[in-house]
């Protein structure tokens, strides 16, 4: 039973790390209908600038701020230089552009920051508990508290504020959301600002957590993040969310408790694929 | 030539036919497939085990691996009658990942090893390396340009248009979309395997991460930089994206990233394709016949 | 547009003009390494030391008088770059021989090539079989993967007397080989050594608190976890973090200054089997590593430690031949090492496919530093 | 003049669905464009709201020319549409699809207000505040659309095809609702309607479309016997 | 005596809680033009559907010359007989106008596997397609890109692509919505022709002008109901249609 416990923990962790790294994903997908597979990219670019300004300044607190403002501006780079251009094309034509992207954002962190694994020395201000026996370190109420923190902020922005009520309408019917007043073009450079921001976020906490930001960091999330946009309901950021920690919980059990040896990166897309046949529409996601 | 310009024209011949089968689906039939790598790796890892624990020849290996791929292509592309565009895209993306997986889990494959030893293609009682087997996937690569064009004037190839263009439209003039669509996926799919298959015998040795996500965006890039839906097109974008890489050799550390912003600005400025509608190519061409339609 | 494709002409005429300028009196050795992509940082150490070896080289005057030229290229761990780069390096450069300073899958690609045109290879790393089986010129200078698990297995049951152990294997061809050969050496010789969990995690694994709670509660004496350093790293943090008291050992994988920043002070007592002793006195290693960290400012890793070794047998080779072309008299010469004073230990030879004969060493982290623990020399082990 | 259109033609890729309307509203006017399906009357109303760029022609509000500014920027200056089939936010719930209708505009006071006056208007609203839209009715949420323009006191109401779909009952309350508004609060509005005879009775002016030209036009009440309307619709 | 071509018995077509079409029932005889007519959501596009093979009907029976057909798909409704066009125009834009065509006349070989190899691209194929452009007198543009094309010329580019199937029945779906007054005149010249070659037409139309004029028999829908049949006068004087179109006001003017 402890081990069980501690496991879902650890799932919970992975989960709430995941779900990070997705929100900004769904959020594109949502507005753009765009797979931004460079957001992974924006996450690596977090994770480095995050430490360029840790290392310079040693505070973690602007390390964060500097960073997520660096990503968003980069994230808004992309949308209107990559996306927006390439809206009236078929889907993979954005998509070749998004993963060229990657590609040379990846190359360019190595070219910087040089091709070696750098440490991430920074600690976490969170408490370590002890409930029952079982240790949650701070690292691990770090994980939990902080992607708790964004994505309550982020849930206050997007049904608590004009601006969020904007972002949702946009992504529900551009032209109308227009048509009440609302500047869709840089509604969808806000929702790529605050996706980006958040990615920041989750590349300094994935950097702190493992302590290690390397050039192609982003290479594993690129791809399963894809996977649990679909099975969350393509477009639904709580479904993307709930994807997230709950692939993140299935992976712990299936691989530590009931001690499967499952490929763990084809987990999403099988659970993707099994999650079509059932719910075509994903688990949140509503008809179209 | 040179055995360095001998190897670089062999892989740009293999991929240009996997591309060519790429060609089939998606710019002939108009279905996405972000997993085309996948069918290149079952046409690979088939030919591969046939030839070695299989004890058979290359060519005895050969029409069962067109089965094989033709075959599993058939089944992975049901998914494409059901799904959408993005739906389907994440699908195909899933399929690649799945199949890398099974690759690599599954010890029959060889897992993380991989499979060795794989016997050199035999033509005439001669052992094909350098040269010959250049020719023989040109060869090869001539055969799947001529089924392509064979395709493009068959009724069969007719109706994947029709479909491409519109579905409904096409239904009513009594073209079946499950039929034409499979079709389209079991020729693009054996296409990939017999390129798969030359991959594994100039190799002789595979490993799943040949067959990953990343072959199947460079194999869709090839396609769509060269022209979707035109013959040369993916020839074209092979040639282009196969050669790049080793222009750009000198600068060491710097080309892979000078690469991947290249592509970036060809697909930013160039979403057509290089032999596509309104292309460069095309304008300067049109021009200098004097063409004045604009 | 137009201005890049200028710059493309300026780019491809440099590159030609470099070619040309350098064609005098070289001895020439060629070398992969990959320097973009996911192994750049392997790559990276493996081409800084062999700079070293090639400075340390011309600096003595180089071979038989003539100068050593380095031709390195990128494969980016890559099967088809590597083949059609060794093309370019036999045909084009023109090459004597060859050090294979990437992944298993490149060199194991481009070994047949080399045999076929009788080009001298060393491996400085790859760790597959498949690497030396390609012939008579293919060595190798790393441990086969059931040396290093035998090794390891030895470490676990006779320094750290071990009565348990857990496994816990990077699921590549090297962790799969590791594993091979821990079991070889368990059955033979560890009766008294039960393994009590055994599991493979994939490559891309960075969490392993599923695993290490099983483990936990297994509670072992040692725990082999097979693993580069950036999946070992946050290994020890995390089992730490979970409060595992158990010995951990690792392979030469974890060989890296990384592995000790990733970790912190979980790192501390981490057990390695490796080919590099830092706390070597020996003049060759003391030399290297000064000059290392003075030229780049990093800690030297077991990767190019290895790669330095791998060049300087084949220059040892040509020394001893009096000759820089004649390959067959080179590969002899390779094979006929002995008791070579080299910076991975004192290498004894090769076997007669290939496999090189030297001690293994044990290396502890103390105070975030790789420090000597102790060495198998025992040549039932040892020897492939 | 409140809005006054020259020689506009729209354009889908190179189908050209209007081919030079020109029509004009006053100010406190509520004139209506009638016209069989297909005519082009959607087209012309989404030109106007900004929703479809005209191929050519000067569409003039308050004097200035709008036709090539931002949908959004149009919405600012006080146009406001009733878009065809609702067209409500399906996801956001009926009281935050009011509030996108109040976007940019922050005078709280002035909101309560018209919010109040709104839920007086339509009930039911108020009744399905927290619901999301996708759950009312077709009525409802073409009450919804209505009430979502009006929120933020438009100066020109544009008004696509409100009857299509409703029940009769209802199609007699919307109508009635707009008269009021037009009537009693001097809104200006430019109603789109296929059901002819209803939309006459409301407007005080019409014109009469058919395949993307102006036919002809008039006074609402002359045009009621007009047999050329007859004729538009049944082709007697 | 003419015979019943096509026959719905009953045909109900709900989508969720909507009845689109609510136990509908009418026959169309050989050689007959049928419009079938209403206001705007009246359900007839639906009607259309469910007879060309888009939708299943929810309940109730179609028959095709004898032939139960509800529940075919699309191309198998094709192969029986049943050629259509569509409201909102569905060219194959990148394909020229004679390949269009071309696409239609395949329709023996898409049966078969070994047919569907053969190529296209004979000249008697060519030919007849040719011959068909000819009819609706679209040969100077055949090698034109059919997206290029006005409306007008797609709408008898649709026209001859639904007769290169060898139809026994033509769905008209709209086909003279969005017309010029010379381009109407033409195309109903054009309808009338067809039907003389002795094939039969159901077809929707928004125009009353010409759904009166070439109708044979109008089927009046309103909500998903039939609300009358009959000829284009008694329709004419039909008060419920009257209504159902022209609004509540209008029932003290009926004409």
């Amino acid at each position: 039973m402890q081990l069980f416990l501690e496991q879902m923990l650890n799932g919970l962790a992975i989960g709430a790390i995941y779900a990070l790294i997705t929100l900004g994903l769904a959020l594109v997908y949502g507005i753009l209908r765009i797979l931004h597979v460079a957001h992974a990219a924006i996450y690596t670019v977090g994770a480095y600038a995050g430490l360029a300004i840790f290392s310079s300044t040693h505070s973690l607190a602007l390390a964060v701020i500097g960073s997520m403002l660096f990503c968003a501006f980069l994230g808004v780079l992309i949308e209107r230089f990559v996306y927006y251009p390439l809206l009236k094309f078929p889907p993979y034509v954005p998509l070749i552009g998004s993963i060229a992207c990657l590609l040379a954002i990846e190359e360019l962190c190595r070219m910087v920051a040089g091709p070696y694994i750098l440490s991430f020395p920074a600690e976490l201000p969170f408490p370590s508990f002890t409930i029952g026996g079982i240790v949650i370190s701070s690292t691990l109420s770090a994980v939990y508290g902080i992607s708790a923190g964004v994505l309550l902020l982020l849930w206050i922005i997007t049904t608590k504020t004009e601006l969020g009520l904007a972002m949702r309408a946009t992504s529900q019917d551009m032209a109308i959301a227009s048509s009440m007043g609302i500047n869709s073009h840089w509604i969808i450079s806000v929702t790529f600002m605050i996706g980006s921001a958040v990615a920041a976020i989750a590349g300094i906490l994935v950097g702190i957590y493992y302590n290690q930001v390397y050039p192609t960091m982003g290479a594993v999330p690129a791809y399963k993040t894809l996977a649990l946009i679909v099975v969350g309901g393509l477009g639904s950021v709580p479904g993307a969310v709930l994807a997230a920690v709950l692939l993140g919980v299935a992976e712990t059990l299936l691989i530590g408790y009931a001690g499967i040896p499952l490929p763990r990166d084809a987990l999403a897309f099988i659970a993707m694929i099994a999650v079509l046949l059932w719910r075509p529409q994903g688990l949140l996601g509503g008809r179209r | 030539m040179s055995d360095y310009t001998i190897t670089i024209g062999t892989f740009i011949a293999i991929q240009a036919i996997v591309a060519c089968g790429l060609n089939v689906i998606v710019g002939y039939a108009g279905q996405i497939s972000l997993g085309h790598a996948a069918f290149f790796g079952i046409g690979a890892y088939s030919s591969a085990l046939l030839t070695t624990a299989g004890g058979l020849s290359f060519w005895s290996a050969l029409p069962l691996v067109l089965f094989i791929t033709g075959f599993i292509g058939l089944v992975l592309g049901l998914p494409s009658l059901r799904l959408k565009e993005d739906f389907l895209a994440i699908t195909t993306i899933g399929i690649n990942f799945i199949v890398v997986s099974v690759f690599l889990y599954v010890p029959f494959f060889g897992g993380a090893l991989g499979i060795g030893g794989i016997p050199r293609v035999i033509l005439f009682g001669e052992r094909l390396r350098g040269t010959p087997f250049l020719f023989l996937c040109l060869a090869f690569l001539a055969a799947v340009q001529l089924a392509s064009w064979l395709f493009t004037r068959s009724w069969s190839g007719l109706a994947c248009f029709a479909l491409r263009e519109d579905e409904s439209a096409a239904s009513s003039m009594g073209v079946s979309p499950v039929r034409f669509k499979l079709a389209a996926f079991i020729l693009g799919t054996a296409m990939a395997g017999l390129g798969g298959a030359l991959y594994a015998h100039f190799m002789r040795f595979i490993s799943a991460t040949d067959f990953g996500f990343p072959m199947s965006v460079m194999i869709l890039s090839m396609v769509v930089l060269g022209g979707m839906g035109t013959l040369w097109g993916p020839v074209l974008g092979a040639l282009v994206l196969g050669m790049l890489p080793e222009v750009f050799r000198p600068l060491t550390e710097y080309r892979m990233f000078l690469y991947a912003a290249l592509l970036l600005l060809m697909i930013r400025f160039q979403p057509g394709g290089l032999l596509g509608e309104s292309s460069f190519a095309r304008q300067i061409f049109s021009r200098l016949k004097g063409g004045n339609q604009e | 547009m137009r201005g890049l494709r200028v710059s493309m002409v300026a780019l491809l005429l440099l590159s030609f003009f470099v070619g040309v300028a350098v064609a005098a009196e070289t001895v020439k050795i060629g070398m992969l390494a990959p320097l973009t992509g996911f192994a750049a940082a392997d790559g990276a150490s493996a081409l800084n030391s062999v700079r070293i070896a090639v400075d340390q080289v011309n600096s003595k005057g180089g071979i038989l008088g003539k100068k050593v030229q380095l031709v390195v290229y990128d494969d980016r761990a890559d099967a088809k770059e590597a083949v059609a780069l060794a093309y370019k390096l036999i045909e084009q450069d023109k090459i004597s021989a060859f050090v294979a300073g990437s992944y298993s899958l490149p060199s194991r690609a481009v070994a047949p090539i080399f045999q076929e045109e009788k080009i001298p290879l060393v491996a400085a790393y790859a760790i597959h079989p498949d690497v030396t089986k390609a012939g008579e010129y293919c060595f190798r200078n790393g441990f086969l993967g059931t040396v290093e698990g035998k090794a390891a297995a030895y470490t676990a049951h006779k320094l750290l007397h071990a009565k348990t152990v857990a496994l816990l294997t990077s699921d590549n061809d090297f962790g799969r080989t590791l594993v091979q050969g821990f079991k070889m050496y368990a059955d033979k010789y560890g009766k008294d050594m039960k393994i009590v969990y055994e599991q493979t995690y994939p490559f891309t694994e960075k969490d392993f608190k599923p695993y290490l709670s099983k483990i936990k509660e297994a509670n072992p004496d040692v725990i082999f976890a097979s693993g580069y350093y950036f999946q070992t790293g946050p290994l020890l943090k995390q089992a730490r973090e979970l409060g595992i008291k158990s010995k951990i050992l690792g392979e030469e994988g974890a060989d890296s200054p990384k592995l000790a920043e990733i970790a912190g002070e979980a790192a501390e007592g981490f057990y390695i089997v490796t080919n590099f002793d830092r706390d070597d006195p020996r003049p060759v290693v003391q030399n290297f590593l000064k000059e290392y960290r003075k030229r780049f400012k990093i800690e030297p890793d077991m990767v190019g430690a290895s790669a330095y070794d791998g060049f300087m047998i084949i220059v040892d080779a040509m020394q001893k031949t009096k000759t820089v072309s004649n390959s067959t008299a080179i590969r002899m010469a390779i094979s006929k090492t002995t008791n070579y004073d080299g910076l991975t230990g004192i290498i004894k030879g090769f076997t007669h496919i290939g496999e090189v004969v030297k001690p293994v060493q044990v290396q502890v982290v103390k105070n975030g530093l790789f420090r000597r623990f102790g060495v198998v020399d025992d040549p039932e082990l040892i020897r492939p | 003049m409140l809005l006054d259109v020259q020689d506009l033609h729209i354009a889908y890729r190179d189908i050209e669905a209007v081919h030079g309307a020109s029509f004009s509203v006053e100010e406190g006017e509520l004139v209506s464009i009638i016209g069989a399906n297909g005519a082009g009357k959607s087209s012309i109303l989404n030109s106007l709201m900004g929703l479809v760029p005209p191929r050519s022609g000067i569409i003039r509000f308050r004097g200035e020319d709008i036709s090539r500014i931002p949908s959004h920027v149009r919405a600012r200056m006080g146009i406001r549409i009733v878009p065809e089939r609702a067209r409500v936010f399906p996801r956001l719930t009926v009281r935050e699809n009011l509030r996108i209708g109040l976007y940019g505009i922050h005078e709280p006071a002035k909101e309560k207000e018209r919010l109040a006056w709104l839920y007086e208007l339509f009930p039911i609203l108020e009744e399905r505040g927290s619901q999301d839209a996708v759950t009312l009715s077709g009525g409802e949420q073409q009450q919804l659309a209505i009430a979502r323009a009006l929120v933020s006191d438009p100066k020109l109401l544009l008004v696509d095809e409100v009857s299509m779909g409703l029940m009769p009952k209802l199609v007699d309350q919307v109508f009635e609702v707009l008269q009021h508004l037009n009537r009693e609060r001097g809104l200006t509005i430019l109603l789109v309607e296929q059901n002819a005879l209803a939309s006459l009775e409301i407007s005080s002016r019409c014109y009469v479309l058919e395949t993307g030209r102006i036919q002809f036009e008039g006074a609402s009440g002359v045009m009621r016997d007009d047999p050329r309307i007859r004729e538009a619709y049944l082709g007697l | 005596m003419t015979e019943i071509l096509l026959s719905l018995r009953e045909v109900s077509m709900h989508f969720g809680g909507l009845k689109a079409l609510d136990k509908v029932s009418f026959d169309l005889c050989n050689g007959e033009i049928l419009g079938l007519i209403g206001p705007n959501g009246a359900g007839k596009t639906t009607c259309f559907n469910t007879v060309s093979g888009v939708y299943r009907p929810t309940s109730g029976e179609i028959r095709f010359g004898g032939i139960r057909t509800d529940g075919l798909p699309p191309h198998r409704m094709a192969a029986l007989g049943i050629g259509r066009t569509f409201q909102i125009v569905r060219p194959f834009p990148n394909l020229s106008v004679l390949d269009n065509v071309i696409v239609a006349m395949g329709l023996p070989c898409y049966r078969g596997i070994i047919p569907s190899c053969g190529s296209w691209k004979r000249q008697t194929t060519r030919d007849g397609a040719m011959g068909l452009l000819s009819k609706v007198g679209l040969v100077s543009l055949a090698s034109q890109k059919a997206g290029l094309l006005p409306l007008g010329n797609l709408r008898r580019l649709e026209l001859a692509r639904a007769l290169a199937l060898n139809p026994r029945l033509l769905l008209l779906d709209e086909s003279f919505s969005g017309l010029r007054h010379e381009e109407i005149a033409m195309q109903e010249e054009l309808v009338r022709k067809t039907r003389e070659s002795g094939i039969s037409i159901l077809l929707i139309e928004h125009n009353m002008r010409v759904a009166m004029g070439l109708s044979d028999r109008l089927v009046v829908l309103d909500h998903g109901l039939k609300l009358a049949e009959g000829s284009p006068e008694e329709i004419r004087k039909n008060p419920e249609v009257i209504q159902a179109y022209l609004g509540k006001g209008g029932n003290s003017n009926a004409a």
